[in-house]
Order: C-alpha cells, then structure tokens, then sequence
C-alpha cells in the first residue's frame, strides 16, 4: 500500500513481484514446452506491471478475482511458488489439488478468489464478492481483473452496471493488451479505448500505461480510496501487451513481428529499473540481488513443486459437494 | 388450531421460510427481480421487503448473469444469498454462472472455497404465458454434478427443503411449480428442515408404483383415487430431490408392485424419469417388473399458449389414470 | 416514409395507427378483464407513438423486431386486427395458430419477425437480421424494439456492440417508459438517459420525445438513412410512459397515482391531434371519422376473431419441426 | 488412389463440409472467435477464411449470446448461418438464444418461420483444459423439442451429417469430439450428406450390444475386439444423432444379443443413455434380457485438471472391457 517509488524497500517489492512474475512465466513455458506441463497455458510476459501495481494498492485482505491469464494476479496478491507451480504440474499439494489448473488457479487465503476460465466469468463474482462486504459492514475492496476480449461478454455489460448502481467497492481492472485471442480491439470494438464505456454507466473510465508500475500503482489507488469510501467502481484500463502467443497452440499470425518487437521495447520491468535507478532508490547491485533472489526461489519452488506426491483420485466423487 | 393443523399456502411457506432464515442467520439475503415493493413476480417475497430493508431484499436490474453471479461471488464471500430467478426459462440467461462457475468452483478449487447459495425459480406450465414462460428444465440441473437440485410438491416440503438448502454449503436450485403457489397445505410454523436426498411415500398401494415430481405428485395422488376405484392400488413417490436422489426406497416400492409409471411434465427424451427408469432396469428391480416400464411426460413440444393445446401438452390426471390402466392390463 | 405532419394522407394514417393501437390495446384489457383471454396481456397505453413515429419511417419490406408489450409495434409495422386478436383469442386463425400468443405475435409477411417473451431477446435476432440483408445485399433496415429494462441484459451489449463494429443495418430503438416492471431507470442505471450508453460503442444516441409521434420520426428517419447507407447503428430513445400496470398482476405499488396522471395528461394522440388541426392538415371532423373506422374496424376484429375456429391441438408433435 | 480410400483427418471433413456448403449456396456462412486468420481454436476453419473472405467467414468479438442470436435472425433472414463455439462449455453462456429462442420460434409462430442454423461446438475431455472447458452436454440440447443434436464419431459422419445439418431448416446442434479432430478415416470427396435419424452398427455381434456416443465409439470398438479375444462377441451401435433418436435398431440388436451396455463421457445423471436404458426398458426388448441394462457414464463430478484424475473421470477402453465382461457374468 505504497507508491512503488516511495522508498527503498516497496521500490525493491515492486520489482521483486514483477520478476517473480516474468520467471514464473518462463518457467512454465520451458516445462511445458519440455512436455512436463499438461493442459494449456496462458502467460503473462510482458503484462507484469499491471497486477504488480493493482496489489500494490490494496491491503493484504483486500480481494482479487482473476483469469485465465492469471498467474501474474495471483503472484502479486501473494501466492506461494512452489505451491502455484505444485498445481500446473498436477500436484497433491497445489492450490486445488491439481484439480484446477493453471485456469482455475486460486488462494483464497492470501485474497484470490479464483483464476477463471470463462472470459468474463469472474466479472459478476467479483461484483458479488463487494456486495458481501458491503451487507458485512467490512471495507474491503475488490480489484476484478479481466482482458480487453472480455468487455465484449454480457457478463460484463451487466456486472458492471450492478456495481455502479449500487456503488460497491470494486475496481474492474481491463488489462488491454490489444487481443482477445487473435481478434484486434480495433476490430472487437467501434471505440478507441476500453475506458470510453465507463461514463455509459454512469463510472469514472481510466487509461492508463499499463506497462508503467507506477502509473497503474496511481490511478488503483485513486480507484481503491473512491471505492472504500463508498462512491462506487471505476473502470481502469491498463494498456499492455503480452508477448508470448495467446496461448499453447497459436501461431501468431494475426500480429507482426514488428508490433511484437516493438512492445518488447516497451519492457515493464526494464523500465521500471531504469525509474528506481535514475530515483536513487535502488542501485544496479541491488536489482541484481532482486533477479538473483528471484531465479534461485522460482529453482526451489520448481524443485520443491516437481517432488510433491502427485494428485490423488482416490476421492474424487468426494470432493464435488462441501459437507456442512 | 394447533401448530400442526395451521395451513398456508405453498407461496406463504417459502416466504415464512426465507423470513426465519434471514432472521436466523444475518448472512442469508435475497436478490432477484422486482422481488421488493412489487413483492415479486408471483407474490413469494410479499413482505420480506419491509421487514427486511432494501439492503437484504434486494431488488435488481433486469440481468440474470449479473444477479446469478453476484450471488455467486456473494456466496464466496461468506454470505448466503437466495436469487429468485423471476421464471426458471430465464435461468437459460445465467446458465454460464449456475454451471461453468457455482457448481464446479468447490472442486475447481481443490475445496478450498465453498459456493452457499440457493437458486429459487419457479417453473411449469399451466398459465397460458407459452414456450419462452413455462418450461420445465430440472433435467438439466439434475446432470451437473455440484449442483443439487430440489423440486418441492407441497407447502410443508416448500419450507423445509428450502430450510434444508439455505444451510447447505453447495449451490442448490429450488424449483417450485407456479401452480402449486396458491395451493395450501399444513406447514408447521417452527423454522424446520426437511433433509435434502429424502424421497417421500406419499401414498402406498399394492398394485402399481408411481413416482411423480412437483405438480404432478396432486395429480397422480388424485389419479390414485380414481384408480383405487377401478380397484388398482396404487403407491405415490415423490424423489422431492433430483440430486442427491434417492433411489431405494423407488426400487423396493416397484420390486413390491412389480409395475411402475414414471410422470413429469418436462418433455420425455433425456428427461429426469429416463434417469429413474434406468435405474431401475439396472437394478435387480428389474426382476420383479411384471410389465415394461411405462414413461408419461409432456409432449416434445414448446408449451403452446391456447389453453386447450397447453393442456394436451403435459400429462393430467386423466392420462395418469389411462397409463395405470393399460399398465395392469399389460401385466 | 413520410413526416406525419408533411401531408393530410399521411397524418391521418399516423393518427389512425395511434387509434387502432389505443383501442387494439383497450379491447385485449376488456376481453382479458371478461375472463375471455388467457395468460397475461402487456399494453401500450400510452406509448403509441414510438412504434408509430417508427415505422412510419420505415420502408414496407424494412423488418422489425418487438418485445413483449408488442401489439403497437405489430399494428404500426401493418399487421392485420383479426388475425392478432384471433391470435390472442387462441384461434387457428391467428399470426401463430394459438401457439405463440401476445408475447410471441409476429407478421413476417410485413416484416415483424416476432415479439419476444424474453427481455433484450430480439435485440440480438434483429442484428443478425441485418447481417443477413448486408450479406444478401439488400438495403433493407432492421428496426430493434426494447425497453429500458432491456437495457441490463447481456444480449444488449453483445449485440449492439456487434451492429456497431459491422455497421449493420439496424436501428436499436429503446422504448424507455421508465420502469422494467417495478423497477426505475433511477434505480437501474446510473446515468440519465439510456442514450448515454451509444458512446461506449462508438454510435450516436439520440433521447427524444417518445410521445411526440413528429420527433420520432425525425430521429428515425435520420438512424434509417444512417443505417441504410452502410454508416451503422444508432441507439434512439423515444421516453414514453405506460398508463397500465405492467401486466395483469401488477398493482402498481411502485409508482404514483400522481405520476401516472401526469403522464396521462402528455396523451401522444391528443397531442398529434392538437397539431394537426393547428397545422391545418386534418380537421376535427377528419379526426371524429379516423376515430369512428378504427372503432368500427376494431369490432369487426373482435367478432370474426371470435367466430373464428380454436386452435386446433390435433398437430401439435408435427409443428416443433420445419420440414425440408 | 480411388475416392473411396481417400483419408482425411475428422477437422479436414468439417471444414471440407463447410467449404462445399459454402460454394453451393450463398446463403450459408460462418461466424465465431477466432475462425479467420488463427483458423480457428481446433483449427477446423483453417484456410476457409482466405477461399471465402471475412464476410462469410466472420471472426466476432467474445459475444457467445450476441453471435448465436446474430445466427438465429439471420436464418430467420434467409441465410444459413453455421456458428462456432470455441468450446461447447460456452454454449452456457448463448443458452438463451438457442433454447428460447432457435429451438422454439418455428413452433411459436405457428409455422410462419424456420431457423435452418447449424451450431457447432468441440466437447469433451481429455486435453487437460479442466472443468469450464471439457464438459459434455449433448444431454441438455437432445432434452430440448425445437433442436435437433448431432454427435459425429467418424471423419465420414463429421462431413455427411455435417452436411445434412446445413441442409436442415431447424436448429442442429453439432458437437465435436475435441479428441476426434485429429484421427482421420476415409471420407468420400463429393458433398454426401448422411441423413439425420440413422443409427449406425458400427459392428455386429451375438453376445453383448454396446451404444455409444462421440469419442466413446471408438473406444468400444477398441474394446469389442478385446472382448473378442476373450470369447465375447459384441455389436457396437452409434446413434449418431439424439435427436431425433432413431431407437429401433437398438431396440432389435438389444432383443437378440440379450444384453447391452450403454457407454458416454458425460455424467450419468439424466445424461442421454438414461434415455436409451428408458427406451430398453418401455419396450419388448426387456423380455429379452439376460442381464440388467448396464451404462458405463463419466463420473458425476466436474472434469478435474491433472491428467489421471481426468482419464479417470471418464470410461477409458479397460474400463468399458469389464463393464462388458462383468455383463457376460451376470446374465
Ligand atoms: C466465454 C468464453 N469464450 C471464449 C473463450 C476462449 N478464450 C479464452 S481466452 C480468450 C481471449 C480472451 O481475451 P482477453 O479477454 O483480451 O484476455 P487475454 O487473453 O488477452 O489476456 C478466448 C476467446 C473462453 N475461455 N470463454
Ligand atoms: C430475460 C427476462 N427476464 C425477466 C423477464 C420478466 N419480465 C418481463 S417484462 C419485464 C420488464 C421489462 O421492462 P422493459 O424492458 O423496460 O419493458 P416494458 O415492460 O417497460 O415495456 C420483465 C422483468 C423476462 N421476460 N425475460
Ligand atoms: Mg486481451
Ligand atoms: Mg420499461
């Protein structure tokens, strides 16, 4: 709950999510692409400073929904490595027992109440999840992540409007990196910024640079005071761009290489070290310890998650219903 | 009068229902289409609005996704909503949060999370209102696993399986009959519970086991008169729950009858009755059929609005009487 | 696809509309309130103007598609009186044999291509309705009917967001009579007018008069040229009030008798009326004769309707599917 | 190499449908996510948008409601949409214009219109992508009168009944193995349709009948010639479409093989084998069994993410040889 470049330590805890993010990432990639990763994978790369500077403007209890491109999230709201990876290699020890996947991802300890699936699917959650701390009397907040795809989806059409009407505590988070799968927000939508739909219902609409950790940082933060003090949602686009295919199986032949190499110059975490250096907040050493510290807890968390017990079928029928 | 004598009506029994729950329990709150000062489509909430504020009966805009989802994520957060879908037809309009999300959420997440939430929805034909306004789908709630589905036919059942599912941790889907809404019936005035996996004799007879669910249980408990009257003794079983079902007690009531008619009102191909026969002809029951086990459900049809074409559309309590007949005659 | 108050022949067409609606709607509430109809009924007392002032600037083989307080919109598109009450009636002889009543009324032959049960149903019918003429190459107009409640439905988002990308042919008329059922737009959206939400898909709104039967059809006119040259959409909302419950059971605890006759006092007939005798189109003479034929027609309507054959359940299996 | 060896895989023959459709007839057209430049997410559309272009073959945004309803008025327009749906889970998401509006309009408005639109969807488990995304919910589409529900198991049937959906004036709902898309069999060259409404036997035998469904075919297939080695003879049908239900050739292998074992990936819980074990069990051919009916379903529980858990979820060619061996031992 501090400007990334207020002071020394959250400047470094900034950049330690943001890399924590991006060797995830890398390292789910080389997993998968060795074959030792099952299903589909959405990855992040690229899109780090978003959800690093959302939750950075949210206390610790504080409520996140997420995506299927939802690692990132999950690891900026606090989630463990090792039992993050446990789960996309289909560990006993997983965040959902290696039933839910990388989709499904969740910790609902450290405030994530769950990756999702279904675009926009946890658009109308995350509205309802502010309604029960609003009847609870708790001020809490919560930040719903969702694409640019996703705007598209009714689920978010009517979500959003429940939140504005009834002013919950919510923040709809648009991480708009141009793409929903292969189809351009040019094309998806007759406007030039997701932002642009806010003020049809009646929500301040916000673009940002969402490749900027401060800039995100700032524009939440204004979100999540207007929010806890009861005056409603804001609709916040974080303007990115993800470097990797949408998933596994594309060939990225609706993008250029220009365009992809382009953004790559854009990077968030490259930037922000040059911020932190140039502020006098953190020297080079530092960042290299920040990157050091970094692949040596993503190496434990890989080693640690790959000799956990496989996910168990025994009680399978078992775990459909809660008992009371 | 004593308590057990009082009669109300089926409407009046889920609202005493949801009253004593919100309370009970500070967590359980209602949200649902004009369900405040217009008192709800079919009169259920009534009240409930001025006793309970707008805060906790919580009228909302015309989106099912939305209000199924809010409920969704409310439920996550530790609370116990009740959505009142305004016809179940419309539940075709959330159906991304009652399935892909509530059912699937408490195993997605390795049981780290739990989905308490109750879908309250009437359903049925009946009311002239045609295809779009009288569908019966508890078919399809019935096969998603982590749904539980419950079909109450009286009022006493309206409160005390909505009791039941309200303290459930899971995402139960109530549907009511609209016809039964004005229909009585003693309901005791406690807040009791009618375990949800019960299913109810509510007649016995010797000659022919039929097994009906929502308004079609008056229908084959009055067909059962006339019957009894042609001399065919007949055993009336309400499943009352579609998931979890119970199936023992149908099968120990066909093994002693030896004949069996299955009556819904939702269309017949890939219905909830193809599951109850089907589980019979996998169970040794099967022995004991002395004649082939006899289906009577709605046409394959949208429900029409003439009324006379509305009627043919689903089994009343003639047809019930003509399928018990030719059952025993071909046994 | 003239201005009502452009010409004696036309004004009169568009005050005999009103009329044949106003009265179409009174007989259905006589009948119903006689026990002599079945399910429920939505009248548009009050609000016959839109549909009028629409239509009128539509071409006869432009569509439409209604909702479920439709009669207006099926009289106003050319729809035959005996054949809609037949169909009320419950009679072989009406628009649906029986099978579809008020809330499934249509007249494909002159265009309407349904009423809808289903709130913000037909809003996504009627887009690929117009898809289907783009892709045909027709030039014809798709004219969408809902109401302001319709507004929060998905279906509305999806599909005006896709006639706003495509440039579809279709014009989305919003019938905001300022309750959907008991609820408020005060209450069910946080903006003004339903014609702020154009903008978010980058289309124009347009908020008239509803009970203005000129107005509507200026701003009609200009969305259907719109549309029809390939330029796309338009959100046009005509604000008009109905003076009936919402159905049958309604009994109208959510607004006031104050309210209501206020509205009652903005009559769109009486004031078409007014004007055009100011205008010196018709006189009162021509208005007692408009008035007297619908009525007569009205009668004859409900008498051969009623004289008409039920609707006949011997084929009811064999009507669920078309046959090649 | 004569037409009639020609092998191509399952996703070639849909797309080889959808280009001889296209070339046929200017009315039909695809729309959904994805299907232009990416090819699509199973990449079935493939090289479908540069022969025919982005009108006919219309990448949409994320709108499953809004592109459905745009391929419901548009057949009501004239034209013959095909959507697809990137997985038939999101189908959950477009319930509305499917169930309420395409299935029932032909009906509602006495006749005076037809919605001759195709859906097609992937289901089905097996590629790791967890519970929103490998569900299999033939069940609910077969329940509802208006459609009709098209399960292909072959690349041959891919294309012909393909094709004879498109043909359709009603509502036909596709659904597509996800785990078919790459096996290949010889399919013919010309535009054949193959009619809707025939079961097919997919082999014949004395001892045991087996219907399946989808990916289920094959796998009994696999199986039957396990069982051969043990001595069983099976006969596998594939009713191919489950609605409309062509019921009498299971009915008659039934009578005269005396058993029968009914097999799909879904959930057993009002699934579409409920129906056909009802069918068995209403008819004469209940006389004729040796052995209770037996169905072999998916476990009624979401489909988990890790790979044993999910090939654990659903009967798998072993799982299906004892079921039949253990059918043999009971008769
Ligand atoms: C309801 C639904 N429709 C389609 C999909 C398939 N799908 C998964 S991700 C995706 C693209 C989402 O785009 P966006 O919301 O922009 O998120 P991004 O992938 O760019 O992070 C699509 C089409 C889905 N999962 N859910
Ligand atoms: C999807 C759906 N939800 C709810 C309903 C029940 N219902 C019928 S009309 C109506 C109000 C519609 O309001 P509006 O769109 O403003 O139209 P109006 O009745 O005012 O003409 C409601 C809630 C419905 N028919 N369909
Ligand atoms: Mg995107
Ligand atoms: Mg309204």
């Amino acid at each position: 709950m501090a400007h990334p470049l207020s002071d020394p330590a959250t400047a470094r805890q900034a950049l330690a999510t943001m890399w924590e993010i991006r060797r995830f990432e890398e390292a789910v990639d080389d997993l998968f692409a060795r074959g030792l990763m099952h299903g589909t994978m959405h990855l992040s790369i690229g899109q780090e400073a978003s959800p690093t500077g959302v939750c950075l403007a949210l206390r610790d209890d504080d409520a996140i929904t997420s995506t299927h491109r939802g690692h990132g999230h999950c690891i900026a709201k606090g989630a463990d490595l090792t039992r993050m990876m446990a789960e996309l290699l289909a560990k006993e020890t997983g965040y959902c027992r290696g039933r839910g996947g990388s989709m499904h991802i969740a910790d609902v300890d450290t405030g994530n109440l769950g990756a999702n699936g279904i675009v926009a699917g946890g658009i109308p959650i995350a509205t309802g999840a502010a309604l029960a701390y609003r009847l609870r009397g708790d001020d809490k907040v919560v930040a719903c992540f969702f694409g640019d795809g996703a705007v598209n989806e009714g689920a978010f059409h009517e979500a959003v409007n429940l939140g504005a009407i009834w002013k919950l505590p919510v923040v709809y988070i648009c991480e708009n990196n141009k793409y929903g799968m292969s189809f351009s927000t040019e094309k998806s939508m007759a406007v030039e910024n997701v932002a642009e739909k806010a003020a049809g219902y009646g929500m301040p609409g916000v673009t940002v640079d969402g490749n900027d950790v401060a800039a995100v940082y700032e524009a939440m933060e204004t979100a999540v005071a207007r929010a806890r003090s009861g005056e409603g949602p804001t609709l916040l686009e974080n303007v990115t761009y993800r470097w990797k295919g949408h998933s596994k199986s594309d060939k990225n032949l609706y993008r250029t290489r220009d365009e992809i190499s382009e953004w790559q110059g854009r990077d968030p975490i490259v930037a922000f070290e040059t911020r932190v250096v140039e502020a006098g907040l953190l020297g080079r050493d530092d960042i290299a310890a920040v990157r050091d510290e970094v692949v040596q807890k993503l190496r434990a968390a890989v080693r640690e998650a790959n000799s956990a017990p496989d996910a168990d079928p025994s009680d399978l029928l078992d775990s459909v219903y809660a008992s009371a | 009068m004593s308590d057990q004598d009082r009669e109300i009506s089926y409407a009046e029994a889920v609202r005493e229902a949801i009253g004593q729950a919100m309370e009970a329990d500070d967590r359980v709150f209602m949200l649902g289409e004009d369900i405040g000062v217009y008192g709800g489509a079919f009169g259920v909430s009534g009240d409930l609005f001025e006793r309970f504020g707008p805060e906790r009966v919580r009228d909302t805009p015309i989106s099912e996704l939305g209000i199924v989802g809010a409920a969704v994520g409310a439920a996550l957060a530790g609370m116990r909503p009740i959505v009142e879908i305004q016809f179940s037809d419309f539940t075709n309009q959330a159906m991304d949060q009652i399935v892909n999300q509530a059912a699937k959420i408490h195993f997605m997440l390795g049981g780290a999370a739990e989905v308490p939430m109750v879908l309250r929805a009437p359903l049925g034909s009946g009311t002239g209102a045609a295809a779009q306004h009288s569908q019966s789908l508890e078919a399809w709630f019935a096969h998603v696993p982590g749904l539980k589905v419950v079909m109450p036919a009286t009022a006493e059942d309206a409160k005390g399986l909505l009791l039941a599912a309200i303290d459930d941790p899971n995402p139960v889907i109530v549907l009511e009959h609209k016809l039964l809404y004005r229909t009585s019936g003693p309901v005791p005035e406690e807040a009791f519970r009618t375990p949800l996996g019960q299913t109810a004799v509510r007649r016995e007879g010797a000659d022919l086991t039929i097994v009906a669910t929502g308004v079609m249980v008056s229908r084959a408990l009055e067909a059962a008169e006339t019957l009894a009257r042609d001399g065919v003794d007949v055993s009336v079983l309400d499943p009352r729950t579609l998931t979890p079902l119970d199936i023992e007690p149908i099968l120990a009531d066909v093994s002693r009858t030896g004949r069996v008619l299955l009556v819904q009102e939702a269309p017949g191909h890939v219905g909830f009755t193809s599951e109850i026969a089907a589980r019979i002809a996998e169970s040794p029951a099967l022995y004991r059929l002395l004649a082939p086990i006899r289906r009577l459900s709605g046409l394959d049809i949208p429900i029409p609005y003439a009324p006379q074409l509305e009627s043919a559309a689903v089994p009343q309590v003639p047809d019930i009487v003509e399928a018990g007949l030719t059952l025993i005659k071909e046994s």
